[in-house]
């Protein structure tokens, strides 16, 4: 049961992430859906595959959109 | 000794590294990459034929013991490791790439005064990484290398000082976001099926008939892997995006570009085809796609006028030749697809490189703007006329004999329509050539048009040289390279 | 007769008024023309080899391309803006061949 | 209940859907990177989809297994192995795709797609 959670939360954070008018918070979403994967990964019986999606599309895609985000300082204003 | 093969690709990429550490002192860069760049050629002539394991792991057969778990199934011919496997035709093509390597990294040197080592070490991951795709026998090998290619590339042009690289570069990377993973999707669907992501292995299963070869999924995955393949060499959809890369790299640069492209459509091309003639219609999706691509990209080159752009679509549209040669699949026509892909690396980085002196002279690369260069420098002018007839297949060059065995092979085929386009195109593309030799050279130079001048670096007529004799010595003796590829050919059908 | 005359004339006069906006000498008429007729005779062609399926459907596309590209003749400005760099018309064609690819691909599992 | 194999393969085909939506319909150049990254995260999730077996065990050789027996019931582990390069090749490229980005921002001053690469010559 636990499974179908997590991938109902991955799908509605990365539709949640696109329709976010400011981007930080899309960039904070992308984080929570990448996180989500990596839980569905270690129910898929792939442990290592799962720590490194953790690291790396739980928290490095974040920050690089984060970055980019304070680098550009924009918000989406005609979305 | 077989210890050599991987040496073809670790000597650049550690070359890459280092170049790209010593990025500053700009001494070390010139010398490091010249070195290298002589040193590579010589490599894949003392390298033997045959197959290296990694770590070790031979196929199974080679294991005594763990057959008895599985008698006389077809897992004692499975490969584990990742195996490279080093024929005559990959000999031959990684000879000439990396002589045009050296010959591009040479201009470079010669055009700029200060070298950027990581323009260097584009250049060598670039060309690492399209011999690891010629070598490799692992489909997933491919995909990692397909990717590198793409960062490659895009940095290749992002390294050009023209206006518009950004934009190209992120319409290109936005595509490359598209077609890579659907090329992984395809791979994922065919190594559900196989279970194995070795190409040999997965065409021994599909030729014993282990698995039902018009089965959904079989079929998916061609579909999902020829997507990925068009995005990488060029064809429609993808030639625009394509030929305007090719028109925004410095001309050294895009004459690499489009050998990596060559070697790409051949490497994943090979793959393709092994795999999957046994389907039908397999050779008429690749000739629907090349055929596309030459009537497409010769219609918009005729009416372009920026030259850059003109020759990278006219590359592109060479690349149909390529792809009706894999399309028809005999044997004639893959040996002539091959040489046409070594005769159209080497013609269209003489191009790219020689109306390149054109750019480094007058700045600009609008034809309508250029004019009467004939005069103050001659002798380029003659090599590119010269590598315009190469291009258009006249005779005693290199084009005419590819395009001959191409011509050839669609008749036997029984396709007399293909044959009539392949010379109606090359008509028009020699066409298209001379209206750009006429407007640059030969038109009187109109007066707004102030010509630097500087003499064109001796390095840049050296390698416009180099190319010149390549492409007539292949020209007059073609069985050089003929019977390499017939004998590859061979051993695959 | 004079039709025809006619109609290769107002052809060519098309060529030069859509070509007007940017500079326009004479090479620029010739080549467009010439892509034009490269694009006519090539197409027609490459139609012919669908003999191989069936010959009425053959004659029926040779046929229904000819009379096309005849009417509307200047063919190479319509290609030309299919063609331009804009991400959107790119992105649109991508999607357009992936499903093509697909569909065409099940299709023909399907029968 | 439709079992996790098949819900994972429907998760992996919306995040695909998903991406290419983004890819085609959002102006915003930073919502299309992030759409494509949702792309490459669905075809990874695809791939160790591939890999899973019902109740199976993880495929980790301890010493004292039999070797019929694991390969009898472990996940498949040359998919996972496979999908950790790809995972890394696509925060690469979304990076380098972010770097394109801010310069281009710097250059136009805005992050809508049509004004960065909007076509001039039109």
């Amino acid at each position: 049961m636990i499974e179908y959670i997590i991938m109902i939360i991955g799908i509605l954070g990365a539709i949640l992430a696109l329709a976010q008018r400011d981007l930080l918070k899309a960039a904070i979403l992308t984080g929570i859906s990448g996180g989500c994967i990596a839980v569905l990964f270690q129910i898929l019986l792939a442990p290592d595959v799962a720590l490194t999606q953790a690291i790396v599309g739980a928290a490095i895609i974040p920050v690089f959109i984060a970055l980019a985000i304070y680098k550009t300082h924009g918000v989406d204003n005609n979305d | 000794m077989n210890d050599l093969i991987p040496l073809m690709v670790i000597i650049p990429i550690i070359a890459a590294i280092l170049l790209n550490l010593f990025n500053k002192n700009n001494s070390t860069v010139k010398i490091l990459s010249f070195v290298v760049a002589i040193v590579l050629p010589i490599i894949p002539l003392l390298a033997n034929y045959g197959t290296y394991y990694f770590g070790g792991h031979a196929p199974l057969t080679d294991y005594g013991t763990f057959l008895s778990l599985f008698p006389n199934s077809i897992l004692n011919t499975l490969h584990i490791g990742i195996t490279y496997s080093y024929g005559s035709m990959q000999q031959i093509l990684i000879f000439f790439l990396f002589i045009i390597a050296f010959l591009a990294i040479l201009t470079t040197i010669g055009e700029r005064k200060k070298i950027s080592g990581t323009y260097m070490f584009l250049m060598f991951m670039g060309l690492a990484s399209v011999v690891a795709m010629l070598l490799s026998d692992d489909i997933f090998h491919l995909y990692i290398f397909f990717e590198i290619v793409i960062i490659a590339q895009v940095g290749i042009v992002l390294a050009s000082n023209h206006k518009e690289k950004y934009e190209t570069a992120m319409k290109y990377m936005i595509l490359g976001s598209i077609g890579g993973p659907m090329l992984l999707t395809g791979i994922g669907f065919l190594l559900a099926l196989v279970g194995s992501v070795n190409i040999t292995d997965i065409v021994h299963v599909v030729k014993n008939g282990l698995i039902n070869s018009y089965s959904p999924i079989f079929l998916l995955s061609f579909g999902l892997i020829f997507f990925g393949w068009l995005y990488s060499v060029g064809l429609p959809p993808f030639h625009t995006i394509k030929s305007d890369m090719y028109s925004k790299a410095t001309p050294s640069g895009s004459a690499l570009l489009q050998t990596l492209s060559v070697i790409i459509f051949i490497s994943i091309g090979l793959a393709i085809f092994r795999i999957y003639n046994g389907i039908s219609y397999v050779g008429t999706f690749i000739i629907f796609f090349s055929l596309a691509a030459m009537i497409l990209s010769i219609s918009m080159a005729l009416t372009e006028t920026d030259f850059r752009r003109i020759i990278g679509f006219l590359a592109v549209g060479e690349l149909g030749y390529l792809g009706i040669g894999f399309g028809i699949g005999t044997k004639l026509s893959l040996t002539a697809a091959l040489f046409q892909g070594l005769n159209e690396i080497i013609i269209t980085a003489l191009l790219f490189i020689g109306f390149g002196t054109t750019l480094y002279l007058s700045k600009t690369s609008e034809i309508n703007k250029l004019g009467g260069l004939i005069e103050n420098n001659p002798k380029t002018g003659v090599m590119v006329l010269i590598g315009g007839f190469a291009l258009a297949g006249v005779p005693p060059l290199n084009g005419f004999q590819s395009k001959v065995m191409l011509i050839q092979s669609a008749l036997d085929k029984g396709f007399p329509e293909l044959a009539i386009i392949m010379i109606l195109i090359s008509i028009v593309t020699f066409m298209t050539f001379i209206k750009i030799f006429h407007s640059i050279y030969l038109k009187p130079k109109p007066k707004d048009l102030i010509i630097e001048d500087n003499k064109i670096p001796k390095s840049t007529t050296f390698t416009m040289g180099v190319l010149i004799i390549m492409c007539i010595v292949l020209g007059l003796m073609p069985s050089l390279v003929v019977n390499g590829f017939n004998a590859f050919i061979g051993g695959l059908i | 007769m004079s039709d025809t005359y006619s109609k290769i004339s107002d052809s060519v006069n098309k060529f030069k008024n859509k070509l007007k906006k940017d500079q326009n000498t004479g090479d620029n008429v010739t080549s467009a023309m010439a892509a034009e007729l490269t694009i006519i005779s090539t197409v027609l062609i490459s139609a012919i080899m669908l003999r191989h399926l069936n010959i009425i459907l053959t004659v029926l596309i040779i046929l229904g391309l000819g009379l096309y590209l005849s009417t509307n003749t200047p063919i190479i400005g319509k290609i030309r803006r299919e063609q331009n760099d804009s991400l959107d018309r790119m992105t649109f064609y991508v999607i357009l061949t992936l499903a093509i690819l697909v569909t065409t691909i099940y299709w023909g599992i399907i029968n | 209940m439709i079992n996790t194999q098949l819900a994972a393969l429907l998760t992996s085909g919306s995040f695909i859907i998903i991406g290419l939506y983004a890819a085609i319909f959002l102006d915003n150049i930073i919502k299309k990177i992030i759409g494509l990254s949702f792309i490459e995260e669905g075809a990874n999730l695809f791939l160790i989809t591939l890999a899973y077996r019902a109740d199976g065990i993880v495929p980790i050789f301890l010493s004292g297994m039999n070797p019929q027996w694991f390969a009898e019931n472990s996940a498949y582990p040359l998919p996972q192995a496979l999908v950790l390069t790809s995972i890394v090749i696509g925060a690469s490229t979304l990076a380098v795709m972010l770097a394109i980005a801010m310069v281009l921002y710097k250059k136009h001053g805005s992050l809508s797609t049509d004004e960065i690469l909007g076509d001039k010559n039109e």
